[in-house]
């Protein structure tokens, strides 16, 4: 037996639950419950006693206050999630509750709001990779770009992937997760070496852009070799980025994909992030996930539908192109809204911003005794540092000065530091980052 | 035709309204010396995104938001899919600068508060599934699948059983089971329900042999009901050398009432967006934690969070970590972490009994609307449902209304439709399921609806066929949709 | 009737819904010992509020607001409100921890940040009014009306000019100009309009003695226009001895194209739920901050904020203080420091080209409203206006439709209506503000809007007459209402 | 001639803004300000160059980090504005747009969401202060108060008010600023001298309920000699200990105001706040400022519109009850949100939290050495404690803890320190305050 808790949350009061229980001819609530067998109805739960909401806040207050936010001070630590300005309008619309407390938008007619959402983010997700169609249903950017290397391997029919080693290492292990059951071999090949590597066997390369280290591969190149074997190329590219860089689309890439968390969506210590997918028409029946599609009603009205839904597992089940069903559709709200109000202009400099201030730091660290950057050629808003001393220890001496330094990649590189400069970053962050590594070495 | 008040009328998407010059954000000046333009081979000629104002932003997509239903603004008894009431407090505290504005990879000094949190969330969820270990890694329900269906796979390579090839799914089982299991790389076998919607034991005894990796049940099930022959289901597949997996994404039925761990699953995942009331954002974000017993614990996906206690002065310290033999990592960092704080709050508004209450409530609930429609209704398992009923329109059918339309016109009465034609094993499937955070009156307005529409069906059929009639579009044409895919705005698409 | 979804329909109030023992917030344990109990000569019996659970207040006020027009939701060209964009950066920043969790008397040095904002404001809004001194204590448009005018009655006093008994005023003011004045203790003098819309010189000449205590004129005036005659009254004004009170509540017309203090104004105030884009939020809060010139700096209403600096390091403190002569504290703190912020925000978003931009294209889309509809609506005063326009509805009079009605109609066009009847010197006046934040297209589809409410007011005049028709409820009873009050929910009167 | 700026808060653009100037036949926006005197037009604004929004976050986070919340730290400050608990839903529903950016509801067709809420506010308000009748639109607490004053004099035709020196100081400001210029007398005199005082010429009498200095007066007293004389007994009533406290209406007050910013609003600096405003139903037509009233429609449904309208000034004009327009009318929604939510039994529980907590610390306090309760009587959330130190000196070394101390009150008590405890502050915080004032003794 159970004892009864009148929670602010469940409305019917115990009275009500017995008139509830009276019509359908029942005693108790635990009567509902006779077909759980004996001995394992109604278990302890050893849980602590729950919280008024005053405490709850002050619970989580606390609990929040032993992290460090990234704007609290400066910070120049990106690798994948990133710290850019947010307009306050994301936050206010996405919090309201047509929008938060609303599914999957399975009756169209009363979900156009939804709809019409994913489909001017399937249309702002083409144009920002210059990728023909976009879908709107993949978790992050790690699992996104997963799922494309098994998409092209349904393509191709092969079952051999090329990953460029300048892929985010988390991005591989993801794409080495996924593909574990499924008799995919995936090459981890040094990035200069990867055309050379393509076989007629190869069902896909996967390059990043900028790559993980910062730098901006030559998709033309790649691209060109993949196609020369009839494999595809598949790129997961930063969509800030895309407000100056050349899109992968007209690289010839076949499918990219992408972390949306910088369009308008806060690290929030890694999620609910949001991943973007996007490929050539030709390729849509293999896609995995959600598609709103544009239609009209019985009175000639437009209006948006789920569609292309024969590839999904509610109806393929076990021969769908993906398992996704619940995805991150909130986030792409968030960053359809960021798109819009950011539109060309604002896109095109918030990146120039990212591109102009990390080259500046860039610059002045390149002229610090001791450090040294081990990378040529271009890059965006990311690159890497070799340092004096080991990174962990350079970063310690940062954070004495409230700074948050950059990724440990001394696997990788002597030293090896990566560094993040965005349009939050003030020039005064950046020279006391300076100054501060300068009295470090 | 009336036009719809200028720059709110939602018929134009953002391209039509983009005007050249029109800017929606003012970006900061730069303020360090410019650097030498970019290779001119990697920068973009022309962005095609549109250019609005900041109001035009804000009213066109708060215009839209009025065109959904939701669980704020409707009764949304979508079955399989617990739409409760999603507190506000749990979004309130997950946008703390302190949680919302972390980075996943800063140092675990400085994110002491975060991991503890998850190290919590992990223990409570063990707690409640009465498993041994939980990975947070998982963002939804499918996914969760996936890594549990994987590490089934490792478990049994590690032994070097690597015979068995098959996933026992129910027929009534949720899309994504066999799709999750089809990814891990296995042959999907349906198991038949019986006569009462339990699985068919029979069946199941067939399928159980060494090529047997295992099954994925759900409970209780998509039919809304407690499988009565739970315990020997586990107990047929374990004597195989097979392992349960359940898919928790029902477990608000089951809340303080049964422990799946106990029960003889081994693994399972839980739909933090459904169970724990974390908002469905229109199609997410959620959250599919696992959790598993001792066996499985060892190939849990990484990362999870364990405390390390200085044997000096017993202090804790909370670091992310890979088990053992983990399938590896299954997602970009550690989950969907907002998510998750919202869930945590959750649990600790409720606490024990709060949860029992849950669970309590969203049973009577849904056989109050059982015992209230049945007669009218036809209802394939005439027994005590669990958080949901399943209806079919049989009997509505005969007189040319189906399902789907009665479910349609469920929207002009102001609530939206139940999950339609699923399970796909009950004809014209109406599956309704109410949750605990509805009032006796919604429920009685909602069965008087429902009674209201099968009268309908006989006095006047065409109103239900062509329903909805008072929203903002009608039924939409689905087929041409599908046949010729328009996917984004084109500038020739405008209307 | 279809009914509208249970919990979500607005229909049953807040008492209706109550059911003992329904729970809307979990109040903490108590954590101390128990005190003795209160004397019951103080305690209460009984205590009739509603009994609600949380759920239905979301979904309850949540379904409300959807009953709504709003700027986010519809053009809202409501004359003399100024209902432009307001942006939500603003709202953000003021529910900052650090702002609306501060306590109004806990020390300077413990709001040394709040204060320095006050003190930029006020420095701000004195430039912006070409005056000497600002006081931000006051709540609304009306109360710095009162402040101003007492101000005025203060600084005769002060000379021992204690027969100004009389303040002007033009018959197109709003009406808090009189109220204002009246509560100041002024006896109303009403000084006409000329033909042209401007304050008719000669019978202001006429009323200013001795007995003149000052004038309150709003510029530009309520008829949207700039009087051209302005530095002519002040200068009438003042040789009489009186002062000139500037109603400040257009000033969305002027910002940067007019400083008030060097027309010759001698005290104003501004609205900064109009000007400065504070949120109306369905009537207020707003702000009315006091700004005046030198002579009348010493009567501000207490406090201010005053900036003090140590002569050793040159480093200033913020105090709040009372001026010398101050006509007194006028609010229970220091102003509506919420709505202060916003307004803050909003002058350092925009800039000195911010605010000459605001102002231009607030007039310029008034006056391309004012020309495409004068062929249609007559136009009392045919000249350039200022940020509105005022129609008279005397031509659709003669087809039977009102000015009201042309309004009402408006509200099915998805628009909300102009102000109406206001200013009173215009027949069936509509005056129409459209602001600085709407597109070209909504303009053009509300002159649409208006020529086609025009159209069918000689087609189908009955259409226009019983508008609207497509709103929540149609047209109320009023007389009924203020007849036989039903102020508050009584049990009998549930429905 | 003004520079143009393209302000992302307004949409049209130099060449649409061409567009609309063509259509009107001028050339530049400047010509229609030619009204404007020469010599006055297009005066220069010193004002700083405008910020981004990223820049604007910036600068005001700044602000507001140099401002201790009442929430970093055990605080003790009332006095007139008070920390409580406010549910997260009541800024989720306020920050609504539909609620947050319309107006008064003039066209009640398209406001009935204002009005509706604005008659549960009236009803609850009405509920609280046991009164027959509560309006919706006063500013503040002071300013409430002072209006009833006003109204007081217009319903008995008398000039004569007694304001009990219990009464809030600020509040007797506020009176006296609002009377100045009515040639209303206003008497402050010792509050166990009020009924003392009464004469055939006062209006009416002005009490606090529980008083400035968190005494309860003996209202049933006051009320009765009010009557006696002809005489009005207004009240000020804190609404949150209306959670446990006999209302002011059950002692016959004739009208009762109150500060509403207890019920859910933040102390916010001291604004915005909410003037409550509740009296006989036999005086509605002197109240001032805005009532809703309930109605019907064309087809007999239930609406709500703004009623007795002739009593404002928008019709009255000079002899309006007030001169009230804009009010706090988000905020009469916050305190509704708030009374549903908190109900019957939670605002009951509030009120009782406050009164036990409040009466530990003073048990407390009272016993430490060197301090004393110079007040003897009941009392609920507030009392005075005499310190062995000037209240200043003894805050200093408060905040040197990290304690928000209370209001300084020895003009009137000796070294007296007004204190408030509410449900927000915990029995450690209370300790912690009774052991750093023994410390401080
Ligand atoms: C029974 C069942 N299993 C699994 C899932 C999949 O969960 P998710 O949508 O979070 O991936 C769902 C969700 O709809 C479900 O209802
Ligand atoms: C011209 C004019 N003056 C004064 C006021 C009064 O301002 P408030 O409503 O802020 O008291 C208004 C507001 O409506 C107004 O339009």
């Amino acid at each position: 037996m159970v004892t009864n808790f009148q929670s602010h949350y469940i409305p019917n009061t115990p009275a009500e639950q017995d008139d509830l229980l009276a019509a359908i001819g029942l005693r108790n609530i635990d009567e509902l419950f006779a077909d759980i067998p004996d001995g394992y109805r109604n278990p302890t739960l050893e849980l602590p006693a729950p919280l008024s909401e005053l405490e709850i806040q002050r619970e989580l207050n606390e609990l929040a206050a032993r992290n460090r936010p990234l704007a609290s001070g400066p910070s120049f630590l990106g690798a994948g999630s990133y710290h850019h300005f947010i307009p306050s309008i994301v936050k206010a619309i996405m919090t309201r509750g047509e929008f938060l407390t609303a599914y999957t938008p399975y009756q169209p007619e009363v979900s156009q709001g939804t709809l019409q959402v994913i489909f001017e983010f399937q249309t702002m997700i083409s144009a920002l990779y210059g990728m023909e169609v976009a879908n709107a249903g993949m978790y992050d950017g790690a699992t996104s770009v997963a799922e494309a290397v098994l998409m092209a391997c349904r393509v191709t029919r092969r079952q051999q992937v090329i990953v460029a080693d300048t892929v985010s290492p988390a991005y591989r292990q993801v794409i080495a997760t996924y593909c574990q059951a499924q008799g995919i071999t995936i090459d981890i090949t040094p990035a200069d070496q990867v055309t050379g590597a393509i076989t007629e066997a190869t069902a896909g390369i996967v390059a990043q852009y900028p790559n993980f280290y910062g730098s901006l591969e030559d998709l033309q190149a790649l691209g060109e070799a993949a196609h020369a074997d009839g494999a595809l190329l598949v790129v997961s590219a930063d969509p800030l980025a895309m407000g100056m860089l050349k899109p992968p689309g007209e690289f010839g890439a076949d499918i990219v994909t992408g972390e949306g968390q910088p369009l308008g969506i806060p690290p929030s210590f890694g999620g609910p992030y949001l991943g973007l997918f996007s490929c050539k028409q030709q390729y849509i029946r293999q896609m995995p996930s959600r598609l709103v599609g544009r239609t009209t009603d019985t009175e000639g009205r437009t209006g948006y539908v789920l569609t292309l839904q024969t590839r999904e597992q509610h109806i393929r089940r076990e021969r769908a192109t993906s398992n996704i069903c619940t995805n991150e559709a909130l986030y792409a709200l968030a960053s359809s809204i960021y798109l819009a109000a950011m539109g060309r202009n604002g896109l095109r400099q918030a990146a120039e911003l990212c591109y102009h201030k990390a080259h500046y730091a860039a610059a002045e660290i390149g002229k610090l005794d001791g450090y040294s950057l081990p990378q040529s050629g271009a890059f965006f808003q990311e690159f890497v540092v070799s340092c004096p001393q080991p990174p962990a220890e350079v970063n310690r001496r940062l954070m004495e000065r409230n700074i948050l330094g950059g990724l440990d990649v001394s696997d990788r590189f002597d030293n090896g530091m990566l560094l993040c400069v965005t349009e939050m970053n003030t020039r005064a962050e950046i020279d006391a980052l300076v100054s501060a590594l300068s009295e470090i070495a | 035709m009336l036009n719809k008040g200028g720059n709110r009328d939602t018929t134009r998407m953002l391209m039509d309204r983009s005007v050249s010059g029109r800017v929606g954000v003012i970006t900061p000046e730069l303020d360090v010396p410019a650097a030498p333009p970019l290779d001119a081979a990697y920068l973009r000629d022309s962005l095609p995104l549109p250019e609005v104002s900041e109001p035009e932003v804000v009213q066109y997509f708060t215009s839209l938001s009025q065109l959904n239903f939701s669980i704020d603004t409707h009764f949304y008894p979508l079955g399989s899919c617990t739409m409760k009431y999603n507190p506000k407090v749990n979004d309130e505290v997950a946008f703390l600068p302190g949680f919302a504005g972390i980075h996943p990879q800063q140092p675990a000094e400085q994110s002491q508060g975060a991991l503890e949190l998850l190290y919590r969330l992990q223990e409570f969820l063990t707690e409640v599934t009465g498993m041994s270990a939980t990975s947070l890694a998982t963002l939804a329900g499918a996914h969760g699948e996936l890594a549990g269906v994987l590490m089934m796979r490792a478990y049994h390579l590690a032994r070097g059983d690597s015979g068995r090839t098959k996933m026992g799914i129910p027929d009534s089982a949720h899309g994504t089971n066999p799709a999750s299991a089809a990814m891990a790389g296995f042959d999907v076998v349906t198991i038949p329900s019986d006569a009462d919607g339990n699985t068919d034991l029979a069946a199941l005894r067939e399928i159980a042999g060494d090529d047997l990796a295992g099954v994925m049940i759900t409970l209780p099930s998509t039919l809304g009901l407690f499988d009565s022959h739970i315990l020997e289901v586990c107990q047929v597949v374990h004597e195989c050398g097979g392992l349960v997996y359940g898919d928790g994404a029902n477990m608000n039925a089951l809340l303080g009432r049964a422990k799946l761990g106990e029960l003889g699953f081994d693994v399972c995942h839980l739909n933090l967006h459904k169970t724990f009331s974390t908002p469905h954002g229109g199609g997410g974000p959620g959250a599919g934690p696992v959790c598993c017993g001792e066996i499985l614990a060892p190939y849990l996906a990484a990362p999870v969070v364990e405390r390390v206690v200085d044997p000096g002065n017993g202090a804790g310290e909370f670091t992310l970590s890979e088990p053992a033999e983990s399938i590896g990592k299954i997602s970009g960092f550690h989950g969907n972490f907002g998510v998750l704080v919202r869930a945590y709050t959750y649990i600790r508004t409720l606490g024990a009994a709060g949860l029992q209450s849950i669970s309590g409530n969203a049973v009577l609930n849904a056989n109050y609307i059982m015992h209230a429609l049945k007669d009218i209704y036809a209802l394939p398992y005439d027994r005590t449902c669990m958080h949901e009923v399943v209806f079919s329109a049989d009997r509505q059918r005969e007189r040319g209304v189906s399902g789907l339309e009665v479910a349609k016109r469920l929207l002009d009465y102001g609530f939206h439709a139940p999950t339609m034609y699923f399970p796909l094993i009950v004809h014209e499937a109406l599956m309704i399921e109410p949750t605990e955070s509805e009032t006796k009156e919604t429920l009685d307005a909602f069965i008087d609806a429902l009674r209201a529409i099968d009268a309908e069906a006989t006095t006047e059929p065409e109103l239900v066929q062509h329903a909805p009639h008072s929203t903002p579009v009608s039924r939409l044409d689905e087929a041409t949709a599908a046949r010729r895919p328009v996917l984004r705005w084109e500038p020739a698409a405008a209307d």
